[in-house]
C-alpha cells in the first residue's frame, strides 16, 4: 500500500518543513528589539493560561469557543495520536480507536467552522480562512479513513489505489495547511505564534486575573524615540503580531472604525505582520480602514512604518479606549503599537496633528493643556476653604483635581464632589498650584518626554506630603497615577471619586435620598472600566440612589468609549461620523432621560452631542443632588459648606 | 525650496505670557520656519547668548542639525555680534522676529542690522512667496489683517510678523540631539541698558472718555449723553442710485473698497 | 451758550399794521385769544417771549407780545474760539512724525502731539512743535491738535511704501532743524517702522513702547509688555499710544515751514500694492469696513451678498442675532464687539445706545434706514432714508460695475 | 475655561476671598420689616443670588446705625440693636453655604430722609442745610452728637461681624452724613468739622477709625464714596480723588465703591441708578479715576449689565469689582448661567427701573419681568422645575409679555404649548412701549421671552387671530388667554373718538398716525404711554403740549424715570399742563379745538390744534373669554385663595372633562407688565 511508506514520509517531511518555517519565523521575531523574558516559566504557563485566560475570553462567544474547543483539542489530539499511530507505527487499537474519536471530534467542529464560514460577518478576514474549515474537515477525514484499518474496522488495503490517492492527497492538503502552515505563514500560524505568545507575552501580568494597561516608559536617551520600523518593536510584540487570528472582534468593537475614521485594530495588526515580514496589504482579505484602499501599503522590517504602511491618520484615529485589546482573543496589544508609533510621530517627527502640538507646547509651557496661568488652578475653589497639601501637608486623603479646574463644566463635578467630601468630613487636601497636569494627554499624543517631565515633577510633589489615598474625579488622571507614576517613584494608593464614594455610603457616611426622575443609563468610562476593572462601585452608587440602571447594550467592558480618549479630540481625525454620537445613541435606545458618567472627559464630549438628546450628569452631580444635609445648625459649619451651583 | 539660498534666521529666547517660562520666540520661531521653508535643512539659525539656555532646543527640535550661538555674557549688547558675524559671513537673507518677548523688546535688531550691512529691510513680513534672479517677492503684513506685495532684490533683512505661517512643532528627539555650536564671539557691554530700571509692568487701562468740562452740568451732560456725531448728511428724497452713489462714492473716498 | 436774537423790522412793522395782508401770518402768535364759543383759547406755545438777553420771558404785567419778529436764532452751537497758541522764531524744535491713517490724524498721533508739548511746557526757551506730515491729506484740525509748525512734504514720491524715502527727508531735517526730540507714534501704520529706521540711521538709542515720559525719564514697556524699563529719556522716542493727553484748550498756529534740500535716494523697496484679503477672515474688532445689519434688513440673502461684493466684513445688531439672522460673533456693541473700523454702514439699524457704544471709535458711520429721526442718523456723517433694500440693490449694481470696470482696466 | 475668564478670576479684599468679580452692590430693598430686622424674605433674596454664583453681595443699601437716622420708610436693615444679630446669622449662614460673601452697607443719613413719621426725630446737617428730594428740614448736628454717631457706627459695624456678615461699607455717598461733611454745598461750619479739607474730612475719618477699633484689623470696611456730585457747588471728581486718596492712606478702607453723581436732587437722583435712557456704565470714568489714586480694590456698578461688557470692563482694569445689581435682580442665576455657557438665557435687565422706582416709592423692589425675584420665600421659582403630573395641551392666546411668560413657564414645566397671536410679531404693548425715544430697550423684555420659546421648542402661530372654534379645535387642556386691552378713548363720548377726533398715544407711536404739527396730549394715567407719545411726537418735530387732569404729567413714573422723560420734554419745548380736564373736542375748519376745564374752578379755556391724542388707558379684549367661559371646566374662575398663597390651582387635580380657561394680564384689567407677568408665573407654575 502507497500509503503505508508515503505517510511516515510525509509526516516526517512536513515536520521538518514546519520546523524550518518555525526557525525562519522565530528570526523574524528576533529581529525586534530585546525584551526580557523568563522562557522556562513562560512556557511552563503557557498551557494554563491558554485553557483559561485565554478561554475565559474566546468563551465570551459560546459557539466559537465551543467549536474552538472542539476543532483545536481534537486537533492536538489528533497530531499526537497520527504521530503515534502513523509515523511511530505503534500498533495499539487503542491509540486507532482514540485517533479516529479524535478525528471524529475535529471533524464535528470543522463542520461547525464550516457553518460559522458560509456567510461570515463582515468582521471575519475571508481569503484562505475561507479554506481553513475545508482543510480541518479533509484532515480529519482523511485520518479517519485512514485509521480504519488500525483499528481493526476495515481491513488493510481496502479501497484499491484510487482511494490511496485520494487520501494521499487528503493528507498532503491536511499536513500542509494544518502543520506547514502554521510556522510557514497560512491561517494556522495563529495556533504556533499564539501559543508562543502566550508565553512570551510582554504583559504577564494580565494572565490569572491581573491586569495590566500602564505604557511602558521610554528611554528618553535612545537614538530614536518610539516606534518608526517594525524593528523598532519588541520581538514580543512582533511575536504578538503574527498571534492574529483575524476573527475582527477588534474591529467590531474599534469606536472609530464604527466612526469611519480610517483604523481598523485588525488590518493594523495585519499590516504590522507586513511589515515584520515585508509586503504589501493587496491580499489582505479583511475590512479595509474606512476611505482607505487596499493594496497600496507597503513594508518591510526596516522601512518607516508610516511611510508606505500606515497611514499616521490612523494612528491617531485611536482613542486608546482598549476595546479592541480588550476583545482579542489573542491578547495582543495594539494600543501599546499605536502608542509605539505615535512616540515616533511627536518626539522624532514633530507630527502631532490637528492642535496636538499646540497641547503639548502649553503643557511644556504651564503644566496644562490649554495654556491657562499655572497660577490660576485654584480660581475654581475660592468659594471653597479646601485645605491646601503646602498648607497642611498631611491629611488622610489627596484629592487630585486634574485640569478639570480650568473647565466650567467640569467644575460643578468638582464642587459637587467636594459638596460629599465635606458632608462625610474626610480629611482631605488638594495640591492646589502645586499640581500640574498628570500628563495623561502627553502620553497619549506620543510625548514621552513632556509626560515623564509632568510626572517626575507630580511625584516630587507628592512625596513631600503626607496622605493615605489619592482620590480623583478624573479616570485619566486616575489611571496615570495608579498605573504609570511607579516608573518614576509614584506609588500610591489611588482611587476613583466612584469607588471613594461608594465607600461613604456604605459606612454610613453620608446619608442619600432618592434620585428623582426618569430612565437613567450608565456609560463606562474606558480609563475606569477597560483600564482599571472599576464596573461595580458607579452601578452600586446609583442603586443607593434608588436609580435602576437601564443598561446600554455595550456596558462594562464592552463599553464604547465617548470618542475623548487618547487625545483624539485634539487630534481630531475626520470620518464620517462623532462617536459621540454613536454613544449617544447608544444611550438613547435605552429610553434614557439622564447618563450617568464618572469622567469630565466624557462629560464633555456626550454634552457635545446636539440637542435634543439625554441630560449628561456626573455620579458625583448626581450624589450631590440628593444628599441630605445633616441637621446641625449651619452655623456651626459656616463656610465649609459647599456650593453646588455655580 | 531653494536650498542654495544662503539664509540665516536670528532666534532670542522667548518668554511665555502667561508663565513666564523660557521658550521659542513666536516671531523668532516663525523666522525658523520660513527659513526651513525657504532652504531647508540649509538654513542656518544663529542665536547670541548662552549655549546653555535649554529654551533653543526647542528651536532645534523643528528639524536642524545645528544651531550656532556666538557666545555672548548676559549683559552684552546682542546686535553687536550679531552684526559683526553676518558681515563677515555674507547671507543672502537674514530673518528675524519683529520685537523680542524678553529684555528690551525694542524691535531695534533687523534695523542695526540692515543698517551695518547696508542691505534693504523689509520689515513684518508674512510670507516670502518667490526669490528669482536674485529679487524676492513678500508678502508685508500690514494692520487690519492686509497685506502688501513688495519686492527687493538680494541680499536684504526682514523682520517675520506674527501673521507668517506659524512655526512647526519642535521634536524632542531631534531637539536633544542637535548640536549646539558655541562660538566665541567679540561681545561688548550693554552700558545703556546697564542703567535701566526693571520692574513688572504696571496695569494700564485705556483711556476713557475724557470730559474736560468745566461745569458741573457740562460734566454731567458729557457723562450721560449718547456718542452722537450730529452734523452729518442726510439724504431723504433722492433716488435710490443716487443715495447708493453717494454711499459708494463716500467708500471710495475712504479707499476701503479694494 | 447763548441763542442770538433775531429781529425782523419788516416783519415788526407788518404786525403793527392790522391792515397789512400779510398781518394774520406775521403777527406773533397769541397766547390767549377768545374763541367763538366765548371761551379763552390759549395758546401755551406762545407764553412769553424772548427777553434781550436771549432767554425766554414770561411778564404777566406788561403782556408777552413783543416779541414779533424775535425768534430764538437757529440752535447752532455757538464755537468756541479756544486760545491761539503762539510760537514767535522758536529756540527749539520737538518734531512729531505722524502716521496720517486715512488722511488723518490718528489718535495715537494726537497723543504724541500732546507729548511733544508737555516736553516742551516748562523747558527753557521757546520750543515749537513741528509735525512731519508726508504726501496727500485731508486732515482740517492740526490747529487743535497742536501744530504748532508744519512741515508737509509733498510729491509722488511719498506715494505708497516708502519708508526708505521718508528717512532720507527725515535725515535732512535732522540736518537743517536739528530737533531736540524727535517722536514717533510706536505704532503698526509706520510710526514704529519710520522711528526704528531713523534711530539706526542717525546711531541713535529710542525709547521704545514708551508710555510715561517727561524730560527726564522715561518709562517703556520691555519683555513683550510684561515688565517696565525706567530709563533716561533719550533723544528719539516712539511712544505708546496714550502717553500723554490731547491737546484741547488752545489752537496752534500750523505754520508750514519747508525743507531745504530735498534728498533724492533710490528705494530698494518696490511697492507692488496691497493684496486682496478675505474680509471675513479679519476679526469684527479690527475690520476696516463693516456693513452691520439690524432688524430692518428683510432680504438677507441680498445683505449677504452686498457684503461680499462690496469687500466688507458683516456685523450686526443685537436684535438681528437674538432673532436668529446673525451668529453671535457678529453683533457689535457694548454687549457685544466694540469695533474700530473706517467705515461703519449700518443697515436697518436705528441704533440702540449699547450699539451705538460699540461703534464709538468708527470713523465713518453710514446709516441706512426708513426712521430719519433714529439716533443712528443722529450720528452717522451720511445718512440715507429710504428702502434698504433698493439701496443695497443699487449698491451692488455699482460695485459690481466698479470692479468690472477696474478688472477691464487692468486687463 | 471660557471667554468670561477674567470673571472668575478671585481677588482678595483685604483677607476676605471673593470668589468672583461681581458684585451685587447695596441697595434698598425694602423687606426689612419688624423693625428692620432681616426678614425671611430678605435672606432668600440675597440666598438666591449667592446660589446664583454672585461673588459678593453687599446688602442694606442704607441700613441705619442709629436709631435717630429714621428707617421705616425704606424698610431698611436697622443696626442700632443687638436685635439684628440673630438675623444677620441667618443671613450670613444663608449666602455662605453657597460660597457667597455678604457685607451690609452701614450709614447715618443725616438729612437724606424724613421726619414724619416713626419717631419723629429732628433730622441733623452739619449745617442745618433742607434737603430737597425729601422736602426734609434737620437742624444742625452738634458736636455730642457727632461723638454719639461716631460711636453708633462702630458699635453697628460690631454687629454685623457678630452676625458673621464679612464686611461693612460705609456709605459716603448720596449725600448720607459722613460725604454731608465733605461736600461745602451743605457743610458751611466753621468748627473743627468744617471749612478746611482736613476738616471736612474729620467726621468720615473718625467714624473709619471708630469701626477699625471696634472690629479689628482683618474684618473688611469699605466706603462707598461718588466720583463727582455734579452740583456746580459740590464735590467734583478731582476732590473726590483727593478724598479717595486721603482715606486709603490711612490704612483704614479695605475698599471703594464708586458710584457716579451726587443724589439730592431729583435730576441727580436719576444718574445714581442709570435707566434705560443712559449708554451702558456712564460713570465708569468716575470709578476708573478714583482707582488710579487707591491702592485697594474698585467697586463700580451703574448700568453694567451684560456678561461681555463687564469682561470688557474687567480686562480693561478699569475696575477690579463690576457691581451687576440691577442685572441680578432681573436673574440672580446670572453667573451660574454664564459658566453653564447660557448666556443666551440670561434674562437680563432692561433698565426699566421699576425696581428702584417702587424702592423710591416705599414699596417692595421688584423685577419687571421676573416675578421671582424678592418673592423666593413664596416659593416662586427662578428654575421651573419640569412636572412629574400629567403632560397637558397648554393654549396661549395672545403674545404679550402675560402670554409669553404664560407659554414659557408652560413649556418649561414639560407641557405641549401653542401660542396664538394676532400680529406677526410677539410683544404686544412691549412693542408700542419701545418705540418711544430713549425706550428701546423695553424690547428686551420680550425678546429674551421670544427666544426662551424659540429653545423650548413652544408652538408659535404668529399672525393668526384667534377664534373660539380654532381653540376648540386645538383641544387644550388649559387654555390661557392673554388678550390684553384696546385704548379706552370711549369713555367720554364728548371726546369725538367715534368721528375720529382723537387718536390714541398706540397709534402715534405705531406709527399708524401720521404726527401733527400742533398736538394737544391728553393723558390721565400719567405713566409711561402719555410721556412716550409726547416725547416721540416733539421728537418728530411736533409743538406738544402734554395736558392731564392729575397734578402733574407723568406722576405715576418714578424717580429714577421721570427726570429722563422731563430732561428730553423740557428740551423739546414740550408744555406740561395739569389740572386740566379734557372736556369736549370739536372741529373748527381743518382745526381741531380741545375744550379744557380747570379741575377747580370749572373754568374752561381752549386749545386749537391739528391733533389730539388721548391716552385713556385700556379696556380689555374680552369677548373671547365670555364666549369660552361658558364651556369650560372652572367657567374662566381663577381660586384666589390658593392664587395668592402661591399653591397649585385646585382644578388642576380635579377630574373632569373640557378645558381649564384663565386669563391674565390687561385683557380682565389694565394693570402693567410686572402685573401680568407675576400672574402668569404663579398660575403657570404648578400646571
Amino acid at each position: 500500500m502507497i500509503l503505508d511508506w508515503l505517510l511516515p514520509v510525509l509526516l516526517l517531511s512536513v515536520l521538518a518543513l514546519a520546523l524550518a518555517g518555525a526557525v525562519r519565523r522565530v528570526s523574524l521575531w528576533r529581529a525586534g528589539q530585546p525584551s526580557p523574558v523568563n522562557i522556562i516559566s513562560g512556557l511552563m504557563a503557557m498551557p494554563r493560561r491558554y485553557l483559561v485566560d485565554l478561554h475565559h475570553v474566546v468563551e465570551r462567544d459560546k459557539y466559537m469557543s465551543n467549536t474552538h474547543v472542539a476543532t483545536a483539542g481534537g486537533f492536538v489530539l489528533s497530531l499526537v495520536l497520527i504521530l503515534l499511530v502513523h509515523l511511530f507505527g505503534i500498533e495499539s487499537k487503542l491509540l486507532a480507536w482514540a485517533l479516529l474519536a479524535s478525528s471524529v471530534l475535529m471533524f464535528v467542529g470543522a463542520t461547525f467552522v464550516y457553518k460559522r464560514r458560509k456567510n461570515p460577518p463582515s468582521r471575519l478576514s475571508k481569503g484562505p480562512w475561507m479554506r481553513l474549515p475545508k482543510s480541518l474537515l479533509v484532515f480529519s477525514a482523511t485520518f479517519f479513513i485512514i485509521t480504519l484499518p488500525a483499528a481493526g474496522i476495515l481491513p488493510e488495503g481496502f479501497g484499491g489505489w484510487v482511494l490511496a490517492l485520494i487520501l494521499a492527497a487528503g493528507v498532503v492538503w491536511g499536513l500542509g495547511e494544518m502543520v506547514f502552515g502554521m510556522t510557514w505563514g497560512g491561517p494556522m500560524k495563529h495556533a504556533f505564534a499564539g501559543a508562543l505568545h502566550l508565553a512570551f507575552h510582554r504583559r504577564p501580568e494580565r494572565f490569572g486575573g491581573g491586569r495590566s494597561t500602564g505604557l511602558k516608559p521610554v528611554d528618553l536617551d535612545a537614538p530614536v524615540l518610539g516606534v518608526q520600523k517594525p524593528t523598532d518593536f519588541k520581538w514580543n510584540q512582533l511575536l504578538g503580531f503574527d498571534a492574529c487570528v483575524q476573527c475582527g472582534k477588534c474591529e467590531a468593537m474599534c469606536p472609530a472604525f464604527a466612526a469611519g475614521q480610517p483604523l481598523n485594530p485588525k488590518k493594523l495588526i495585519q499590516d504590522m505582520v507586513i511589515g515584520l515580514a515585508g509586503g504589501t496589504d493587496a491580499k489582505f482579505a479583511g475590512s479595509p480602514y474606512p476611505g482607505i484602499e487596499l493594496g497600496n501599503a507597503k513594508g518591510g522590517p526596516d522601512s518607516t512604518i508610516t511611510e508606505g504602511l500606515v497611514n499616521p491618520d490612523t494612528l491617531w484615529s485611536c482613542t486608546t479606549c482598549r476595546a479592541c485589546v480588550e476583545e482579542c482573543p489573542m491578547m495582543i496589544e495594539h494600543v501599546d503599537a499605536i502608542v509605539d508609533m505615535r512616540r515616533f510621530l511627536t518626539l522624532e517627527k514633530g507630527n502631532t496633528p490637528g492642535k496636538g502640538a499646540e497641547v503639548l507646547d502649553n503643557l511644556i509651557a504651564t503644566d496644562n493643556p490649554n495654556g491657562f496661568e499655572p497660577g490660576s488652578r485654584m480660581n475654581w475653589a475660592a468659594d471653597q476653604n479646601l485645605k491646601v497639601m503646602s498648607e497642611v501637608k498631611e491629611a488622610d486623603v489627596l484629592f487630585w483635581v486634574s485640569d478639570g479646574a480650568f473647565d466650567m463644566r467640569s467644575q460643578r463635578i468638582l464642587r459637587a464632589f467636594v459638596k460629599l467630601l465635606k458632608a462625610a468630613n474626610v480629611d482631605f487636601a488638594v495640591l492646589g498650584d502645586e499640581e500640574r497636569d498628570s500628563g495623561d494627554v502627553a502620553r497619549r499624543l506620543g510625548d514621552d518626554a513632556t509626560f515623564q517631565s509632568l510626572a517626575k515633577r507630580n511625584v516630587a510633589v507628592m512625596n513631600q506630603y503626607r496622605f493615605k489615598r489619592i482620590v480623583t474625579t478624573d479616570p485619566h488622571a486616575f489611571h496615570v497615577l495608579k498605573n504609570e507614576y511607579g516608573d518614576f517613584g509614584g506609588h500610591y494608593e489611588v482611587l476613583h471619586h466612584t469607588t471613594f464614594i461608594n465607600e461613604l455610603v456604605k459606612e454610613g457616611r453620608i446619608q442619600l435620598g432618592a434620585h428623582k426622575g426618569g430612565t437613567v443609563t450608565y456609560h463606562d468610562p474606558c480609563y475606569l472600566g477597560r483600564y482599571n476593572g472599576e464596573y461595580e462601585s458607579p452601578r452600586e452608587l446609583l442603586a443607593a440612589l434608588g436609580i435602576q440602571v437601564a443598561e446600554m447594550e455595550r456596558s462594562g467592558f464592552r463599553s464604547r468609549c465617548c470618542g475623548g480618549g487618547g487625545g483624539a479630540p485634539i487630534t481630531d481625525i475626520p470620518g464620517e461620523r462623532r462617536i459621540a454620537d454613536m454613544r449617544m445613541e447608544d444611550a438613547n435606545a435605552t429610553g434614557a432621560e439622564l447618563v450617568a458618567v464618572g469622567c469630565q472627559q466624557c462629560t464633555a464630549m456626550l454634552e457635545g452631542v446636539v440637542e435634543p438628546r439625554p441630560e449628561v450628569k456626573d455620579i458625583a452631580e448626581l450624589v450631590a443632588d440628593v444628599l441630605v444635609e445633616s441637621a446641625e445648625p449651619a452655623s456651626r459649619k459656616r463656610d465649609e459648606l459647599a456650593v453646588e451651583v455655580a | 525650496m531653494q536650498p542654495e539660498l544662503n539664509i540665516v534666521a536670528l532666534v532670542s529666547v522667548g518668554q511665555h505670557p502667561k508663565s513666564g517660562r523660557a521658550r521659542r520666540a513666536e516671531q523668532d520661531a516663525r523666522a525658523v520656519e520660513l527659513g526651513l521653508r525657504l532652504s531647508g535643512e540649509k538654513v542656518q539659525v544663529l542665536h547670541a547668548g548662552d549655549v546653555a539656555e535649554e529654551s533653543l532646543r526647542s528651536y532645534a527640535g523643528m528639524g536642524l542639525k545645528q544651531l550656532r550661538v556666538l557666545q555672548q555674557s548676559a549683559g552684552a549688547d546682542a546686535s553687536l555680534a550679531l552684526g559683526d558675524y553676518l558681515s563677515e559671513h555674507q547671507p543672502d537673507i537674514v530673518l528675524t522676529g519683529v520685537r523680542a518677548e524678553s529684555g528690551e523688546s525694542s524691535g531695534m535688531t533687523p534695523y542695526l542690522l540692515a543698517e551695518k550691512l547696508g542691505w534693504p529691510l523689509v520689515t513684518r513680513i508674512a510670507d516670502i512667496a518667490k526669490i528669482e534672479n536674485g529679487e524676492a517677492e513678500i508678502l508685508q503684513a500690514l494692520p487690519r489683517g492686509q497685506r502688501r506685495a513688495i519686492k527687493v532684490r538680494l541680499p536684504f533683512v526682514a523682520s517675520v510678523d506674527n501673521a507668517a505661517e506659524a512655526p512647526r512643532q519642535s521634536a524632542y528627539g531631534p531637539g536633544r540631539r542637535a548640536q549646539l555650536e558655541p562660538l566665541p564671539w567679540v561681545e561688548a557691554a550693554d552700558e545703556v541698558r546697564a542703567s535701566f530700571d526693571e520692574a513688572p509692568a504696571r496695569k494700564r487701562p485705556k483711556r476713557l472718555k475724557m470730559v474736560k468740562a468745566k461745569t458741573a452740568a457740562e460734566r454731567f451732560k458729557a457723562a450721560t449723553a449718547k456718542s452722537q456725531g450730529g452734523g452729518g448728511r442726510i439724504m431723504k428724497d433722492e433716488p435710490p442710485r443716487e443715495q447708493a452713489q453717494a454711499i459708494f462714492d463716500l467708500l471710495l473716498e475712504e479707499g476701503v473698497l479694494r | 451758550m447763548s441763542d442770538i436774537i433775531r429781529r425782523d423790522p419788516r416783519a415788526e412793522w407788518i404786525a403793527r399794521n392790522r391792515l397789512h395782508p400779510l398781518h394774520a401770518e406775521m403777527a406773533a402768535p397769541v397766547a390767549e385769544t377768545r374763541g367763538p364759543s366765548g371761551l379763552i383759547r390759549k395758546n401755551p406755545h406762545a407764553v412769553g417771549f424772548i427777553g434781550p438777553n436771549g432767554i425766554k420771558r414770561i411778564d404777566r404785567m406788561g403782556g408777552n407780545s413783543a416779541a414779533v419778529g424775535m425768534r430764538r436764532g437757529a440752535k447752532s452751537a455757538q464755537q468756541v474760539e479756544l486760545p491761539l497758541h503762539k510760537v514767535e522764531s522758536p529756540d527749539f524744535y520737538v518734531v512729531a512724525v505722524v502716521d496720517m491713517v486715512g488722511g488723518r490724524l490718528t489718535g495715537h498721533d494726537k497723543d504724541v502731539l500732546g507729548q511733544a508739548h508737555k516736553l516742551i511746557r516748562g523747558a527753557e526757551g521757546n520750543g515749537a512743535v513741528m509735525a512731519v506730515v508726508f504726501g496727500e491729506h485731508k486732515e482740517e484740525a492740526f490747529d487743535k491738535a497742536g501744530v504748532d509748525r508744519l512741515l508737509h512734504l509733498t510729491g509722488s514720491e511719498f506715494d505708497g511704501y516708502c519708508p526708505e524715502q521718508k528717512v532720507a527727508n527725515l535725515v535732512e531735517i535732522e540736518k537743517q532743524y536739528q530737533p531736540r526730540y524727535w517722536l514717533f507714534p510706536d505704532s503698526i501704520n509706520g510710526g514704529n517702522e519710520l522711528g526704528c529706521r531713523l534711530a539706526a540711521r542717525l546711531g541713535e538709542r529710542p525709547a521704545t513702547q514708551a508710555w510715561q515720559v517727561d524730560r527726564e525719564t522715561s518709562v517703556c514697556r520691555g519683555s513683550g509688555g510684561l515688565q517696565d524699563i525706567t530709563r533716561a529719556t533719550p533723544r528719539l522716542l516712539l511712544l505708546a499710544e496714550e502717553c500723554a493727553d490731547q491737546i484741547d484748550e488752545t489752537r496752534h498756529e500750523v505754520l508750514a515751514v519747508e525743507l531745504d534740500t530735498r534728498p533724492s535716494i533710490i528705494n530698494r523697496l518696490q511697492d507692488c500694492g496691497q493684496v486682496a484679503v478675505d474680509p471675513n477672515s479679519v476679526s469684527l474688532a479690527e475690520a476696516e469696513f463693516i456693513l452691520s445689519a439690524g432688524n430692518g434688513i428683510r432680504d438677507w440673502e441680498q445683505f449677504h451678498k452686498a457684503a461680499e461684493v462690496l469687500g466688507a466684513t458683516e456685523g450686526a445688531s443685537r436684535v438681528a442675532v437674538d432673532d436668529g439672522y446673525m451668529p453671535r460673533f457678529r453683533q457689535v456693541g457694548a454687549t457685544g464687539t466694540w469695533v474700530t473700523a473706517r467705515v461703519y454702514v449700518a443697515v436697518g439699524i436705528s441704533g440702540a445706545v449699547q450699539h451705538m457704544q460699540g461703534i464709538g471709535q468708527c470713523d465713518k458711520v453710514v446709516a441706512v434706514n426708513t426712521d430719519a429721526g433714529c439716533d443712528m442718523v443722529k450720528r452717522a456723517d451720511l445718512s440715507v432714508i429710504g428702502d434698504s433694500q433698493k439701496v443695497l440693490e443699487q449698491l451692488i449694481e455699482l460695485a459690481r460695475d466698479y470692479r468690472q470696470g477696474g478688472a477691464e482696466n487692468a486687463a | 475655561m471660557s471667554q468670561f475668564d477674567v470673571l472668575f478670576q478671585p481677588l482678595k479684599i483685604n483677607k476676605l476671598t471673593i470668589r468672583n468679580r461681581v458684585v451685587s452692590t447695596a441697595h434698598a430693598e425694602v423687606y426689612a420689616t419688624d423693625g428692620g430686622m432681616t426678614t425671611d424674605r430678605y435672606v432668600k433674596y440675597y440666598e438666591e443670588k449667592a446660589k446664583g454664583g454672585c461673588g459678593l453681595c453687599i446688602c442694606g443699601g442704607s441700613s441705619v446705625v442709629s436709631i435717630d437716622s429714621p428707617q421705616s420708610w425704606w424698610s431698611s436693615v436697622n443696626l442700632s440693636t443687638d436685635r439684628i444679630i440673630p438675623h444677620f446669622q441667618n443671613l450670613a449662614d444663608a449666602v455662605h453655604k453657597h460660597g457667597g460673601k455678604i457685607m451690609i452697607q452701614i450709614t447715618h443719613m443725616g438729612r437724606r430722609s424724613r421726619w414724619d413719621g416713626e419717631n419723629w426725630v429732628n433730622l441733623m446737617s452739619p449745617s442745618g442745610i433742607r434737603e430737597p428730594v425729601h422736602r426734609a428740614t434737620c437742624k444742625t448736628i452738634e458736636e455730642e452728637e457727632i461723638w454719639r454717631i461716631i460711636g453708633d457706627f462702630a458699635k453697628a459695624a460690631v454687629r454685623a461681624k457678630e452676625g458673621g456678615l464679612d464686611g461693612v461699607e460705609l456709605s459716603a455717598v448720596h449725600q448720607h452724613m459722613i460725604d454731608q461733611f465733605w461736600s461745602p454745598r451743605v457743610n458751611k461750619r466753621t468748627d473743627q468739622w468744617g471749612g478746611t479739607f482736613e476738616n471736612r474730612m474729620r467726621f468720615g475719618l473718625e467714624v473709619a477709625k471708630a469701626v477699625r477699633e471696634a472690629v479689628g484689623p482683618d474684618f473688611v470696611v469699605g466706603m462707598r464714596i461718588t466720583g463727582d456730585e455734579f452740583h456746580p457747588d459740590g464735590l467734583n471728581h478731582d476732590d473726590m480723588k483727593q478724598i479717595a486718596k486721603y482715606y486709603d492712606d490711612t490704612g483704614l478702607i479695605d475698599y471703594f465703591g464708586v458710584v457716579g453723581s451726587g443724589c439730592d436732587t431729583h435730576n441727580t437722583l436719576a444718574n445714581v441708578i442709570p435707566n434705560m435712557s443712559y449708554p451702558p456704565e456712564p460713570f465708569l470714568h468716575l470709578a476708573a479715576g478714583i482707582k488710579e489714586v487707591v491702592t485697594v480694590p474698585v467697586i463700580h456698578a451703574q448700568n453694567i449689565k451684560d456678561p461681555n461688557q463687564a469682561k470688557r470692563i474687567l480686562e480693561a482694569g478699569y475696575v477690579d469689582f463690576v457691581g451687576m445689581t440691577r442685572a441680578h435682580i432681573a436673574d440672580p442665576h446670572l453667573i451660574a448661567k454664564i459658566k453653564m455657557d447660557q448666556v443666551d438665557q440670561i434674562r437680563q435687565c432692561v433698565g426699566a427701573n421699576y425696581c428702584i422706582d417702587r424702592q423710591y416709592m416705599g414699596l417692595d423692589v421688584l423685577c419687571i419681568q421676573n416675578a421671582a425675584t424678592s418673592r423666593e420665600y413664596m416659593g416662586m421659582p427662578h428654575i421651573i422645575e419640569k412636572t412629574e403630573g400629567p403632560i397637558r395641551n397648554v393654549v396661549v392666546i395672545g403674545g404679550g409679555p402675560g402670554g409669553m411668560e404664560a407659554a414659557r413657564v408652560a413649556a418649561e414645566r414639560g407641557h405641549k404649548v401653542t401660542l396664538v397671536e394676532k400680529a406677526e410679531e410677539l410683544g404686544g404693548q412691549i412693542t408700542i412701549a419701545a418705540k418711544a425715544p430713549q425706550r428701546d430697550q423695553m424690547a428686551g423684555i420680550t425678546r429674551w421671552l421670544a427666544m426662551e420659546l424659540e429653545r423650548l421648542g413652544v408652538d408659535l402661530r404668529l399672525g393668526t387671530e384667534a377664534n373660539a372654534d380654532m381653540i376648540r379645535d386645538l383641544k387644550p387642556d388649559v387654555c390661557i388667554l392673554a388678550t390684553g386691552g384696546r385704548p379706552f378713548l370711549d369713555q367720554n363720548p364728548h371726546w369725538g373718538a367715534e368721528e375720529g377726533l382723537v387718536v390714541s398715544s398706540w397709534d402715534i407711536l405705531n406709527g399708524t398716525v401720521e404726527p401733527g404739527k400742533n398736538v394737544l396730549i391728553y393723558d390721565t394715567i400719567c405713566e409711561f404711554s402719555g410721556m412716550s407719545a409726547a416725547d416721540y411726537l416733539s421728537s418728530k418735530g411736533s409743538m406738544v403740549e402734554l395736558v392731564t387732569d392729575d397734578i402733574k404729567p407723568g406722576v405715576g413714573i418714578g424717580g429714577t424715570t421721570f427726570p429722563t422723560y422731563y430732561r428730553s420734554l423740557y428740551e423739546k419745548e414740550v408744555i406740561m399742563s395739569s389740572d386740566l380736564l379734557l372736556e369736549k373736542v370739536y372741529r373748527e375748519g381743518d382745526k381741531l379745538v380741545a375744550v379744557l376745564e380747570n379741575e377747580y374752578t370749572g373754568q374752561q379755556e381752549e386749545r386749537v390744534v391739528d391733533q389730539i391724542v388721548v391716552e385713556n388707558g385700556t379696556r380689555p379684549n374680552e369677548e373671547l373669554y365670555y364666549e369660552l367661559k361658558g364651556e369650560s371646566r372652572n367657567k374662566g374662575q381663577i381660586d384666589n385663595e390658593t392664587l395668592f398663597a402661591s399653591k397649585p390651582q385646585p382644578i388642576l387635580s380635579e377630574a373632569g372633562d373640557g378645558m381649564i380657561l384663565w386669563r391674565l394680564g390687561d385683557c380682565v384689567s389694565q394693570r402693567n407688565t410686572h402685573a401680568a407677568i407675576y400672574d402668569a408665573l404663579r398660575l403657570c407654575k404648578d400646571l
